[in-house]
């Protein structure tokens, strides 16, 4: 770490999930956007205070699923009827019984790709590199720790008031984070 | 069922560090069980004996196994349907329990999802190696080409093609869904540079953070309704290769429901088979406790029933409809040249699991062990009455013959049981077994529990 | 794994004009003959298994690349004979090339001529067809005839004139010959034997009475172990003279076999069966039909298409036909000795039937019944009145051969008191097939010179100074007759592969005026013919393949009397009996991979022969399949695995001969057990006094079919002449023919209006004689596949004869069931395929696409006939010229991992259309002939447009026996049968 | 725990991911793209033949009809290969002792072939009738190009299956005048129209003159030759067997 970078701001240990909770719902009071809390488990409470409980995630999906339930059947149908027709065991050239399954199955595929990228794509992974990895202790993110961000690029931040403020907040520690 | 007041999920006295650090540590230690070596050896040494015996199918042709006409599906397509039933149980696991909020799911899923995709694999060699012209295989795949030729959409063989590779994706992915956050856990524990550096390119950055975890939730959530009708899906298209033909004994409607049910038999018998022994090597007790193995019990002896009913079913609907071909195929079965087949699999499939009525033997691991793998076998047996018998005396007399599998059908079989657990072994060596952030939500839940503030 | 799948080191890409970089030039056989890789292609495991990860190798390129050449050469380098032949069709001077040319010619078959057509592709016999025009082909062909075309390209042909085991010339035996001739001379050949196999031959016996001239003490004798001798004899013993019986099956209303398979033995045997089945037609509203009753020991073709069958020890027929004969009042016949209940029972009943129809009732005695049953078939014949109306008689065109029986075993005599000097073997095998009792092997260091002219270096040529190559057939200018005499003029297809004699030659060599066959033979003819116009005579005879009015005349002779007076019963309980085998004949065969692996009509047996006995005494034995015996007759021991045979007389154990070779090639070794151990001079088809013994252990046998019950199936549907009368319409079944309307999918591509393949099979006619498979195969270049692979049923026939028993296992009906591809228009086949390699035409064909199959087996699986075939491994022998040459270049070879199947012989449909759309005609009704329709001796299959209500096989479509086989499943096969019906008696 | 990874390392998986994308289907285009290559169908590439022998010379400029050595090619699925005798017919008589014609003369004193290089090649198992397709009207140039143009003679179409598909699905697209089957006018000069010689095939058709524009003419062509639908036209069984 390079202590005489640029600030990218502040990250404050606390003891527990209801304590970082509590932290995020106040610094949200006062009116602190730009922070990210970070637990080792997923918590609903959390995301509401912190504010990320909503995304698009769903709608990405279902597109994903119609596009490949479409292309499938598409597909198939062309094979069989339009492009090249053959007399199949005295079956219809459309016989859309038997595509259902291959259509079925492109439908879910799509969905779930849409799915997978769609998630890495909104949390912006991959991000091998990110400030907040300068702090040792934000080793125990994935282990037990609970932290608070703010970024620098908040307009409400301010070095000293915003660190005077998670002070007040009862932290296990706050550490300020370089670029 | 997590809230009832029964055996808890967890040992008590384990903390977000404890659970963290044990699971963790099976896979940062320095020093491997000797005991993982010595299976490791025994299971590659398989691997390469299927290697061996597929360079010599390739070498000479089909004809080195015992296919034949009337029998032009044996081992082969036993096998695959065998190990794609085994894969099912994983997924089940990891998603229509994670649907139903079947939290006790959590310690065990990973390990069934790895599962899943390793048999999988080995499912997918058979229907690719099981052609006559493999060289040719690709043209099962829609692509433009020069003999603006297609693929014959009609045939369950293509919906095969689809159904799989789908399914393979897809269990794979959310696999590695759900993977993410625990590799990010071991990237932070890694001392060694270099296991850093291999966790952490495959943790992409992961930072534990709500906004991470929120489109996480989202993302596994929507997976896992994804791959419940995935699921049940495949194993359908698995039974129509058999019941959309006309042969005496695949022709019949009853078989998706009573394929999806004996793949979860199946599959719960071979987590049950490979759980019980990795969890004492590993001194797992604590975390995979004897409630996961009680329930885990019940599923069987659930979808066993449900299987029974399969076979009684056969059974009534062929005397039902009266055919004589129906008629015919059945009496080969119970008294035909693989008479034994036959009653081998009723025994092993609905008579001896019946002990598992009773709460000792579902939590006597021994006994349960014993139960899982004949179960494995039964279903190895009924995928063998199906496609054999069946086929081995059809509609005319003069054709009936007989299928006897060669040394290659069998050293095949065998071989693919090595590749399953060689890639089994490598899982549990390097990547975390069980799920670490669910373990602590389940932690974390179950102490608000206490304190009543949380239910799930 | 069996070791025959070993892939062969000598692969070699095919000479051809792909690509510039590997230009390698075919010039002409003789070049290829020569060279070294060729050598190598003979040291070839045979048949090769050669396995590839490329397709079947550019074969047809090559052929392209022969019309080339063809073009290039104007027919000068290729092998066709120098000489004009003339083709049926059109001179090979303006031969097209990539067009076949037809020549009529004639083979040879214990002397007598079976008349064919065989087409050829660039000079290369590729397809031997009947000649219409022939009397005992009628445009039909047995399964030896067809196979004659890998005969002749076997590559296991002795190459070379061979001395000693060493590879020497022609001029070299020449110069050896020569001195020994001289010394003959002097002694007018007292010492002097040839022995050739029988032969009609007008130029090869007119050499024989040169020789005799030549050399007055030398012996000439004619010799075949099979030979017809019984026939002659019992022709002399009843009319004085070696005659012929001609039969005229149609005529007769009644028939009777003793012991006879006159529908499958025999120079007449395509006749006769066309007459058969002619006779119980019941087509086009006829309701009359023959009656066939057949004594017989084992069950033969002839005994299981019978009417009423009865299962004789072969030692009893004698007695059958005397009392037979006593019931007739034919005079002074001694009576035979005791007989069964249920015999006494059949001389009454068959008596009064034969008597009710005198004059239209026929007596058949079979050829391995000893000559005084002929002769009682004779007198009651004459005693019916049928002579001159159902058989007639005329001098025998192989009268000179008839006591070549008794003349090998005075040679061997000869041989013994040192009495024989020079010997010469043309053709033949009597090493291995003399009766055990002639010791020929044990004095052939008696004589000084032995030399042998043979398609194969066998047995005898082992012991034999000299081997010289003979010509093949096909490779041969020769005369030869029918049983009524009729001439054929055979003419070569291609010239000698490996430069072999014809027997004229050879003889030409001992009479020293050596000349090609050529010209002998037109030098005979300019002779014998005395026509002023010899070259158009000559051109008329080769085109027609017969020579008009050279039929011998028939006569009247009265039997004599007496010749019946004392009888001599046949001493011991169990007999033993020797037979031909049905699909290797006497041995000569058994290096022919095709006929090897053609299941036996009977028990369906491939590669093997066994002691076929009854279930009863099988019970008694204690003894399965397969389970080996010790036969003790005359202190001789042979051991053999049994095979148990419904209907096969008890206390009798019938063995068929040919089996057991030793020095046959590369396929004929080591297969089945030589039955010529037991096999005496004074009993050559059977005798008395055989124990048996269990002697433990068994013998992998292999059989094509091991299920013989139709499980209560209606597979094949049969009634009586009396039920048929009563209900036509017995087979039928509505469920078999579901409505067009029964369909889901009523949206499906319509069938053509206009054009629908389909084929129709009578089973009334089928007598399950195996001609259909072997044509199949020749014209489809199918692959021979080993008796390991057919042990794991994996044989590749795209036809099979379904033989299925019904009744009581000690003499039940036999049913035999050609099966091909139905060619349903619900193909359940089809849908199956993930690449669409079997698809339907809109004229109703079920197409399989070698190119594209990648070999899932789903559509054989989902056969609910079980018709496809699949290469589970590389069985198509891409390695062995001789076999490139031989196939069909219209027929794709199929690789290894490739499903297969009938065609309806798509490629001669696609000739035809083609031909057709050329001019815009209509296709001709019987303009197009499956490869199984045009050998079927019985004519039984039909193949033609369906939807053209005038076409013949319309007309048997709406025939009322006509029934779809598992109709039921609603898949609407355009192959359908015409169900069987048995005339029987009710007195039986 | 410190950062594993550098500051640009973000950018840099970015890019890679970017990369492989861009990999995985580069290669399957340059897969195909060299599949369907001259390169591998000899397309236009003309191959070193025995003797140099210009068809443009002998059909352009002397006029010689394609039956004068392609003999069969109007009775037999073979088209057939001049035979040294042929060629000799006339080089007896001029360039008697030209060096590049020494092979010919060679072969027709030993009675050997002319090692010629097969120019058009197909799979075994594809069954090509040359006479049927001269007998509905598609002339040589269709499928053998503007032969008449070419010094060496080469591969003119890809003779894929799909190639051939076009005209079996759309043989109005490709039939000519009967009469004009051999013309090697393979370009009409008037209509810059594919081996349609219109007057010709007016001629040849009942109702000819009424009929305009080429596209009806072929129409009338296909019906009048009593060509089959693209359904049957497409089956399996036409070439393979």
């Amino acid at each position: 770490m390079v202590p005489d970078s640029p600030l990218y701001g502040l990250l404050a240990e606390f003891k527990g999930l209801d304590q970082l909770i509590q932290a995020s719902e106040k610094m949200r009071e006062k009116g602190y956007r730009r922070m990210d809390a970070y637990s080792p488990f997923p918590s609903e409470d959390l995301n509401e205070a912190i504010g990320h409980h909503t995304n698009p995630l769903a709608k990405f999906v279902f597109c994903g699923g119609l596009i490949g339930v479409i292309s499938g059947f598409s597909m198939e149908y062309f094979a069989s009827v339009i492009h090249y027709p053959w007399r199949i065991g005295g079956k219809p050239l459309n016989s859309w019984p038997a595509f259902i399954p291959i259509a079925y199955e492109c439908m879910i595929l799509g969905a779930a790709l849409t799915a997978v990228f769609g998630m890495f794509i909104l949390n912006g992974l991959p991000m091998h590199y990110h400030p907040v990895f300068n702090i040792p202790e934000f080793e125990k993110a994935s282990k037990d720790g609970f932290f608070l961000s703010i970024e620098a690029q908040d307009k409400q931040f301010n070095l000293a008031e915003t660190k005077a403020f998670l002070q007040s907040l009862g932290p296990v520690a706050v550490h300020e984070v370089p670029q | 069922m997590a809230a009832s007041p029964q055996a808890p999920l967890l040992e008590p006295g384990q903390t977000y560090g404890s659970v963290t650090d044990k699971i963790s540590g099976i896979v940062l230690t320095k020093n491997t069980p000797i005991t993982w070596f010595i299976i490791f050896t025994c299971a590659f040494a398989l691997l390469m004996m299927m290697l061996g015996s597929i360079s010599w199918l390739l070498i000479k042709g089909i004809g080195v196994w015992g296919v034949n006409i009337p029998v032009g599906w044996g081992f082969a397509i036993v096998n695959f349907v065998w190990w794609i039933g085994i894969g099912h149980a994983g997924t089940l696991i990891s998603a229509i329990l994670f649907l139903l909020h079947q939290t006790w799911r959590n310690s065990i899923n990973r390990f069934a999802e790895a599962m899943t995709l390793f048999a999988v694999a080995c499912a997918g060699l058979f229907p690719l190696l099981h052609v006559g012209r493999p060289w040719r295989a690709y043209w099962l795949f829609p692509y433009p080409n020069t003999m603006s030729m297609w693929p014959q959409f009609r045939s369950p063989l293509m919906w095969d093609v689809f159904a799989v590779s789908t399914y393979a994706t897809v269990s794979a992915l959310f696999w590695f869904v759900g993977l993410v956050p625990d590799v990010a856990a071991m990237r932070d524990r890694a001392k060694n540079p270099i296991a850093q550096r291999f966790y952490g390119i495959l943790a992409m950055g992961w930072r534990n953070s709500a906004k991470h975890w929120n489109v996480h939730d989202t993302a596994s959530l929507l997976l896992a309704g994804l791959a419940t009708p995935l699921v049940l899906s495949v194993h359908s298209v698995v039974s129509f290769d058999f019941a959309i033909s006309i042969v005496p004994g695949w022709h019949t409607t009853i078989f998706p429901p009573y394929f999806v049910a004996g793949a979860i038999y199946s599959g719960f018998a071979m987590v049950l088979t490979l759980m019980i022994p990795f969890r004492k090597l590993y001194h797992m007790e604590a975390l995979i406790t004897e409630r996961h193995i009680d329930n885990m019990a019940k599923v069987m002896l659930a979808t066993g029933l449900m299987v029974a009913y399969g076979y009684l079913m056969e059974a009534i609907l062929c005397w039902y409809n009266g055919s004589q071909y129906e008629v015919g195929m059945f009496f080969s079965r119970i008294k035909g040249p693989y008479w034994p087949a036959y009653w081998a699999l009723i025994l092993c499939n609905i008579v001896i699991p019946q002990v598992l009525w009773w709460k000792k033997n579902r939590l006597n691991t021994l006994v349960l062990w014993g139960v899982s793998i004949v179960v494995n076998i039964g279903m190895w047996l009924e995928r063998f009455v199906i496609v054999v018998i069946s086929l081995h005396r059809d509609f005319v007399p003069s054709s009936w013959g007989i299928y006897h599998p060669t040394f290659w059908d069998l050293s095949l079989f065998i071989g693919t049981m090595g590749f399953f657990l060689t890639l089994l072994f490598l899982f549990i060596r390097f990547i975390p077994a069980i799920s670490i952030f669910e373990t602590r939500h389940l932690l974390h839940e179950s102490e608000h529990h206490k304190d009543g503030v949380h239910g799930s | 794994m069996n070791d025959t799948f070993e892939p062969s080191t000598n692969f070699k890409e095919l000479p051809i004009l792909k690509k510039p970089e590997e230009k390698v030039y075919w010039r002409s056989m003789d070049e290829l003959a020569d060279s070294a890789e060729f050598r190598t292609y003979l040291e070839t495991e045979f048949p090769s298994k050669h396995d590839t990860w490329l397709d079947p190798v550019s074969r047809r390129d090559f052929l392209k690349v022969m019309g080339a050449s063809l073009g290039l050469m104007m027919f000068t380098a290729c092998r066709r004979p120098l000489e004009k032949i003339f083709p049926v069709n059109e001179a090979p001077e303006n031969q097209i090339p990539g067009k076949p040319v037809f020549y009529a010619t004639a083979l040879a078959f214990g002397g007598l001529a079976q008349g064919v057509i065989v087409e050829t592709h660039e000079g290369r016999p590729t397809k031997i067809e009947g000649n219409p025009a022939h009397p005992d082909s009628l445009g039909a062909t047995d399964v030896f005839t067809q196979a004659a075309i890998l005969d002749m390209y076997d590559p296991d042909r002795s190459q070379s004139v061979v001395h000693r085991g060493v590879v020497s010339s022609l001029d070299s035996f020449v110069r050896a010959l020569t001195p020994e001739l001289a010394v003959q001379k002097q002694t007018q050949g007292a010492s002097f034997r040839i022995v050739s196999e029988v032969t009609s031959s007008p130029s090869l016996l007119a050499q024989r009475a040169a020789f005799l001239k030549a050399y007055p003490k030398a012996q000439w004798i004619q010799y075949e172990p099979l030979g017809r001798y019984n026939a002659l004899q019992g022709a002399k013993l009843a009319f004085g003279d070696f005659l012929e019986a001609r039969l005229n099956v149609e005529k007769a209303d009644v028939i009777v076999s003793l012991d006879s398979n006159f529908l499958d033995e025999g120079p007449a045997k395509l006749r006769y069966a066309r007459e058969f089945a002619a006779g119980r037609q019941l087509t086009d509203g006829r309701t009359t039909m023959n009656r066939l009753y057949v004594v017989e020991p084992c069950p033969s073709i002839t005994g299981s298409t019978a009417d009423h069958r009865l299962a004789l020890r072969a030692s009893d027929i004698e007695s059958f036909a005397r009392e037979l004969a006593r019931a007739l009042n034919v005079s002074d016949v001694a009576a035979g000795g005791a007989l069964s209940p249920e015999a006494r029972k059949w001389v009454n009943v068959v008596a009064a039937d034969l008597s009710r129809s005198r004059g239209s009732s026929l007596i058949v005695a079979g050829d391995e019944q000893p000559p005084v049953v002929h002769a009682l078939a004779h007198a009651m014949n004459q005693a019916l009145g049928n002579a001159g109306r159902t058989v007639s008689y005329a001098s025998s065109p192989v009268a000179e051969s008839a006591t070549g029986w008794q003349d090998m075993q005075q040679l061997v005599k000869d041989m013994e008191e040192k009495r024989v000097d020079l010997l010469l073997f043309v053709g033949g095998n009597p090493i291995y097939d003399l009766p055990v009792d002639v010791e020929l092997a044990r004095y052939m260091n008696r004589v000084q010179f032995v030399a042998r002219l043979g398609l194969h270096e066998n047995e005898t040529s082992n012991l034999s100074h000299w081997h010289v190559p003979q010509a093949h057939a096909l490779e041969s200018w020769n005369d030869v007759r029918a049983l009524d005499g009729t001439i054929t003029i055979a003419q070569p297809m291609i010239e000698p592969l490996y430069g072999g004699k014809t027997p004229q030659e050879f003889i030409a060599l001992v009479l020293e005026n050596a000349h090609s066959a050529h010209d002998l033979l037109k030098d005979y003819w300019k002779k014998e013919s005395r026509v002023a116009l010899f070259d158009s005579f000559w051109q008329q005879s080769l085109h027609d393949g017969i020579v008009s009015h050279t039929a011998l005349a028939t006569h009247q002779p009265n039997v004599r009397s007496g010749f019946a007076k004392e009888f001599s019963a046949i001493k011991g309980d169990v007999e033993i009996v020797f037979r031909p085998d049905p699909t290797i004949w006497d041995g000569r065969f058994a290096n022919n991979a095709w006929l090897q692996e053609l299941p036996k009509p009977i028990s369906k047996l491939t590669w093997d022969n066994a002691a076929y006995l009854s279930p009863a005494m099988a019970k008694r034995l204690n003894v399965e399949n397969g389970d080996l015996v010790s036969l003790n007759y005359k202190g001789r021991t042979l051991d053999v695995p049994v095979w148990i045979t419904p209907g096969h007389a008890d206390q009798s154990l019938s063995i068929t001969l040919g089996y057991g070779r030793t020095k046959a090639g590369r396929v004929g070794d080591q297969h089945g057990f030589n039955a010529y151990m037991l096999r005496t001079s004074d009993a050559p088809y059977f005798d008395g006094g055989l124990t048996v013994t269990k002697k433990g252990g068994s013998y992998k046998l292999v059989a094509t079919q091991t299920h013989h019950s139709m499980e209560g199936r209606e597979i094949v549907r049969a009634a009586t002449l009396a039920e048929y009368k009563s209900d036509p319409k017995f087979s039928y079944r509505k469920t078999d023919w579901p409505e067009e309307s029964e369909t889901l999918y009523d949206t499906a591509p319509k069938l053509d209006e206009e054009t629908g393949w389909g084929l129709t099979i009578d089973m009334n006619g089928c007598t399950g004689c195996n001609a259909c498979i072997i044509a199949c195969q020749s014209e489809n270049n199918i692959s021979t596949v080993g008796k390991d692979q057919v042990s794991r049923g994996r044989e590749m026939h795209w036809i099979r004869v379904d033989n299925y028993f019904e009744g009581s296992t000690d003499n039940p009906e036999m049913l035999h069931q050609p099966v091909t591809c139905m060619h349903c228009e619900n193909a359940p086949c089809e849908p199956v395929c993930p690449v669409g390699a079997t698809s339907h035409t809109a004229e109703g064909l079920n197409q399989m696409v070698y190119n594209r199959c990648v070999g899932t087996r789903y559509c054989s699986n989902n056969c609910p006939y079980k018709v496809r075939r699949y290469n589970f491994f590389q069985y198509a022998d891409d390695s062995t010229e001789q076999f490139k040459f031989m196939r069909n270049p219209d027929v794709t070879v199929r690789s290894r991992g490739v499903m297969e199947k009938c065609t309806y012989c798509v490629q001669r449909i696609q000739e035809v259309k083609i031909e057709a759309m050329k001019t815009d005609r209509e296709i001709k009704d019987g303009e197009i002939m499956t490869a199984c329709q045009s050998a079927c001796p019985t004519r039984v299959i039909t193949f033609g447009n369906i939807r053209d209500k005038k076409s013949r096989v319309a007309q048997l479509k709406n025939e009322p026996r006509n029934y779809a086989m598992l109709g039921d499943l609603g898949v609407r096969p355009r192959t359908t049968y015409l169900a069987k019906v048995r005339n029987v008696n009710p007195e039986i | 725990m410190a950062q594993i990874f550098s500051r640009n390392s973000n950018p840099l998986s970015r890019l890679l991911i970017a990369l492989v994308i861009f990999t995985v289907l580069g290669g399957l285009g340059l897969i195909t793209a060299v599949y369907r290559s001259p390169y591998m169908n000899r397309v236009g590439v003309p191959p070193e033949q025995p003797v140099p022998f210009s068809h443009k010379h002998h059909v352009q400029q002397l006029g010689i009809d394609c039956r004068f050595c392609h003999t069969s090619v109007e009775n037999s699925s073979f088209a057939g290969i001049p035979s040294a005798k042929t060629c000799m017919t006339c080089h007896s008589q001029m360039w008697t002792n030209a060096q590049v014609l020494e092979p010919v003369r060679e072969a027709f004193r030993t009675n050997q072939p002319v090692p010629w290089v097969r120019v058009h090649h197909l799979p075994e198992f594809v069954y090509f009738n040359h006479s049927v397709h001269i007998a509905k009207g598609v002339a040589c140039t269709t499928c053998h190009g503007p032969v008449d143009h070419m010094e060496m003679l080469y591969q003119h179409s890809t003779l894929w299956m799909s190639w051939c598909l076009q005209c079996h699905r759309h043989p109005e697209k490709f039939v000519g005048a009967k009469a004009a089957v051999f013309q090697s006018n393979w370009i009409d000069s008037r209509t810059q129209d594919l081996n349609m010689n219109i007057d010709l095939a007016k001629a040849e058709l009942p109702d000819g003159n009424s009929l305009q524009t080429p596209e009806d003419i072929r129409k009338a062509l296909v019906k009048h030759r009593k060509i089959p639908n693209a359904m049957s036209m497409t089956e399996c069984y036409v070439c393979h067997r």
